[in-house]
């Protein structure tokens, strides 16, 4: 049962990705890159368990690296993706423009 | 009540990362797009720690704090050019994360037994996240010219790396089949990492640097892959979505490199692209006809009383960073009336995007950035086409020569026209390795320079005109 | 947890319900109301069940009746797209033109 | 094991119905789509039958006999102008099956004791099953005009509408509440079920015919909603997932339509529009200056000399049952060279899509129906718009009077085109019960006649012209 429901969501999550990334336009295909790539960072959430279960050194010491890994990913990933998105910006002048507008 | 509490959350930020990427798709939202990404990031962390027995926090506290500042500083520091191989890192780190989670997991439940399904998802895990992070090494180290970007190929290569392939498989069966009884296993668990480890190496290495943003966006793919797999492991359903939503996302983005480039997967990764650049461009600059060139003040005289001009940049703006000196131009032309606009090619460069990314970085504003599709019909209207750096996706072989490896390959229709001025260095060839007819048309004038130097001198003549 | 893996089915397939919806035409709007009614007369297989519970009549009883409920809105719902869609067609002689291109 | 295969069938089955739904989205594919939804429904159902435990087939076998003949007949036979109604039937019986469902699980498992949460999950299907069940019930009859398609209004309607809602939350607030006590329970679930279906006839009267698509595609996504809500008391994926997408997808058509009409939900369902249609409109007719009709003769020689016609047809297209009059004509003109196009408001008609149905029915290749957005550059190129039974859609109060019901809608700019025929019984106002300033423009020519029977005049005259 566990693994059905995991199966389920699996290929519900893909449908929604397939459908997701599809309308993301050419312009933003890096950032999108890159933020995707952030997102799969998450599986620091295992590693914090594991790193946190200190009892045993060894796995521990795995669990380290894996937070290591997973952090320098999620950080690393999201701040990127912000610097590059943060560089797409209308005609100067035109974010004002529009708030007088509304 | 704790487990449903922390399961809700991870729902709230499966959402989070759904919507995120929703809003990814306009560049108006898209920065909050990612921030919202990031929040449910921050949910499933603390709802983690919150909510599960956590014996101690002081390695978490360590590994987090060192990824965390090693991650945020390299993501600050990076030039914008160097975007590819600092992406094939952070994300080599994440398939590396899930591959010691596999790790972690299989030494905790061994001893006790498995759960039916549990050591096909480790090994899985294991296999694809080693794959994604020596793959992914490999990449920034060409990228990065830490190891040269060309091919790197010897004999029965691809034999020894089906080979290779083949007997990780032939392990990891034996590891699954017999993950009930005793044995060696451990070893042969180490064994399958490590083989795995070579492999991604292997796997990349004949792949030239050019094709690398193809193999990043697929290993992207891979360490969706390996996230969701590890959710399987740890049946944990916050994994397993945003690995499906990653894993969908690098698919989609690989797929559509390759049909900008016209060429299969398979091409891409098998063929060794790339690998003979050298001797073909060197026989197209020796023998071919004669090119005109251009000094930048006849270049500037040429922009400077055109009346409308597309820019279409490729690779050398990149590699010159010359973003801000060809905004600077375009400003310029544009304070003296000339309509400027950007031609915007799906593969120009080395990631897809590249170049609105670094014009943007110059604060050009989006609107101005046309794709293909539509700025096309504009050139034969155009007084000046202005190629910066660009090469195979305006080489007209592309539309008429079967023989070219571009043949098929929609490309910027500059040569159509009025005037095509072209800065680059030298007739060397492009990414492709293949001569470029666009620079021998009689239309077309070269100018000789590095892309950022040559457009400063334009500027400078441009001033005097 | 039974109850919360029914809710992330809800959540994940609304959001690809949206997805997929939003990318149908105009032009397919009708056909795609009664389309998706049809879909909804999914409960159907609820109903088989109960139905074939003969034990208790009350309860068949009601369970017939939704049956053919369900069945009239899934056969119903099926056919009648169906029929709309049959009448989609491009330029008479267009299908055997491209049929004879490829 | 036999429960795992069931559930692999109705993930299967969940998928045929995504990929059905996606296949929709082109008129290529839809067909097809629209059957792979079919065979996932067939799958759901052959899975259900065989895995579960089922104790006798003979009613199971009498009733899918019973349903599936009427559904077919009543599908086959119902004429395409009747769509609207039939699908409001069919729909109304799916969330009748939902309700029964839910009442059939309340009987079973009430004496066991419920889980934490199933009573609220029964409580919401019976509501939501019993509303859409009567509601589709009335808007079946509004639109086949058994009672009046007029909005039925009373005194105190909306306060009485409001208490009877909060009755029926405080009964089953009660019920869920008290579930797991003794007390006249059942008699309370039965009256909450009939509270429901009077609610669902309540909250139908008062809402205008013309307003029924609306209500249908509410009641489409309540619908999915009651099977959604179905398949939690069940735990039955399948279920859930289908009733999401039917959920989303009737969500997303009310607000398209809401758009289009330029009006909220809340206006639509509370503001009994439409119940002062003869007012308005007789006093337009009386009161306002006169028009300039024209003989079919007249409308021939228009339309067979001019270069471009464009067709803007409207409900009096289903009403007088005229697509294939209008597509003889749209052929006659053709084969004299005249360039004929057909201007798709998206809410003319009775339904989303109404016309395109109607015009598909009689083979006018899609190209040909041009969306608003894309006809209205046209009309000022074009010689004559032929105004067919439209009128709302073509208003053009609705672009400057700010007074108007209709101010805000977009609208076909058929006032554009150099000359406009418009075909009609009479000068009444159209659903929106508003005089249309169209009729008495200097360009306008009316000719008052049904539409089929207007048509077939035109083209009679047109063989002679
Ligand atoms: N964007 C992607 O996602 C992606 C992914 C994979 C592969 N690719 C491939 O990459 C290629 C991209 O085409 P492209 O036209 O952008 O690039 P290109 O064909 O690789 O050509 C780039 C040109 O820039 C010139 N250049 C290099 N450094 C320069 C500098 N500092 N200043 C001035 N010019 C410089 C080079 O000529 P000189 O040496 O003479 O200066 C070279 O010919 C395509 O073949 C595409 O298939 C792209
Ligand atoms: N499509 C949807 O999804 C939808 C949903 C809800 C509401 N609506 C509303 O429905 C209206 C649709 O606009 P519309 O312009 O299509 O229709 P309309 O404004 O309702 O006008 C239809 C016109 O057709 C004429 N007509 C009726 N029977 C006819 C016959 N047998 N032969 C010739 N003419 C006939 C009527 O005039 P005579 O009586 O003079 O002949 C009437 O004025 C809009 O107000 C829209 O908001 C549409």
């Amino acid at each position: 049962m566990e693994l059905l429901f995991a199966v389920y969501i699996f290929v519900l999550a893909t449908f929604v990705g397939f459908e997701v990334i599809t309308k993301v336009p050419k312009l933003l295909h890096t950032p999108l890159m890159s933020g995707s790539n952030a997102i799969s960072g998450i599986s620091i959430i295992g590693a914090l368990v594991i790193a946190g279960f200190v009892e045993e050194p060894f796995r521990a010491m795995l669990g380290l690296f894996a937070v290591v890994f997973g952090a320098i990913n999620v950080v690393g990933g999201f701040l990127v993706t912000d610097r590059m998105l943060q560089m797409f910006k209308r005609k100067p002048g035109d974010r004002e423009a529009r708030r007088a507008q509304s | 009540m704790t487990h449903i509490i922390s399961e809700l959350a991870y729902l709230v930020a499966g959402v989070l990362f759904i919507t995120g990427l929703k809003w990814l798709s306009s560049p108006e939202s898209a920065r909050r797009g990612n921030m919202i990404a990031a929040v449910g990031m921050f949910i499933a962390i603390v709802a983690t720690l919150v909510m599960q027995e956590i014996l101690s926090f002081r390695l978490i506290v360590i590994g987090t704090v060192i990824g965390a500042v090693v991650g945020a500083v390299a993501a600050l520091r990076v030039a914008m050019t160097a975007m590819p191989q600092m992406v094939a890192v952070f994300n080599g780190f994440g398939g590396g994360a899930s591959a010691l989670v596999a790790w972690a997991e299989y030494l905790r439940l061994r001893p006790g037994g498995f759960a039916m399904d549990t050591p096909i998802s480790i090994v899985a895990t294991t296999i694809i996240g080693a794959v994604t992070f020596s793959g992914s090494m490999v990449a920034y180290a060409k990228l990065q010219e830490l190891v040269t970007g060309r091919p790197i190929v010897y004999r029965f290569q691809q034999a020894s790396n089906l080979l290779l392939a083949l007997l990780i498989v032939g392990v990891c069966g034996y590891l699954v089949v017999g993950a009930f009884s005793t044995g060696p296993q451990m070893e042969l668990y180490i064994a399958a990492m490590v083989l795995s480890l070579i492999l991604g190496v292997v796997f990349v290495l004949p792949i030239g640097g050019a094709d690398m943003p193809v193999v990043i966006s697929l290993l992207n793919a891979f360490s969706g892959l390996a996230a969701a797999a590890a959710g399987f492991v740890l049946k944990n359903h916050v994994l397993i979505v945003s690995g499906a939503l990653v894993g969908s996302s690098g698919v989609i983005l690989t797929r559509i490199m390759c049909w900008a480039m016209n060429r299969s997967l398979a091409n891409v990764l098998f063929s060794a692209f790339g690998a003979e650049v050298a001797v073909v461009g060197a026989a197209g600059t020796t023998a071919g006809p004669t090119v005109k060139s251009v000094t930048p003040d006849e270049a500037a005289i040429l922009l400077g009383y055109a009346k409308s001009v597309i820019i279409a940049p490729g690779y050398g703006l990149a590699a010159s960073r010359a973003q801000n000196e060809v905004r600077d131009l375009a400003d310029a032309l544009e304070r003296r009336g000339v309509d400027v606009k950007y031609a915007i090619h799906p593969v120009a460069g080395r990631m897809p995007g590249h170049m609105n990314v670094l014009l943007a970085e110059a604060s050009v504003p989006y609107e101005k950035l046309l794709d293909m599709d539509e700025i096309n019909p504009e050139f034969p209207k155009a007084d000046v086409a202005l190629v910066l750096g660009a090469n195979d996706v305006v080489n007209p072989a592309a539309r008429h020569d079967k023989s070219s490896p571009l043949y098929g390959m929609p490309i910027l229709d500059v040569d159509k026209a009025a005037h095509v001025i072209v800065i680059k260095r030298s007739l060397n060839p492009g990414f492709a390795g293949v001569d470029n007819e666009l620079f021998y048309l009689d239309r077309t004038r070269m100018l000789f320079a590095d892309g950022r130097d040559g457009l400063v001198k334009i500027m400078q003549e441009l001033e005097r005109v």
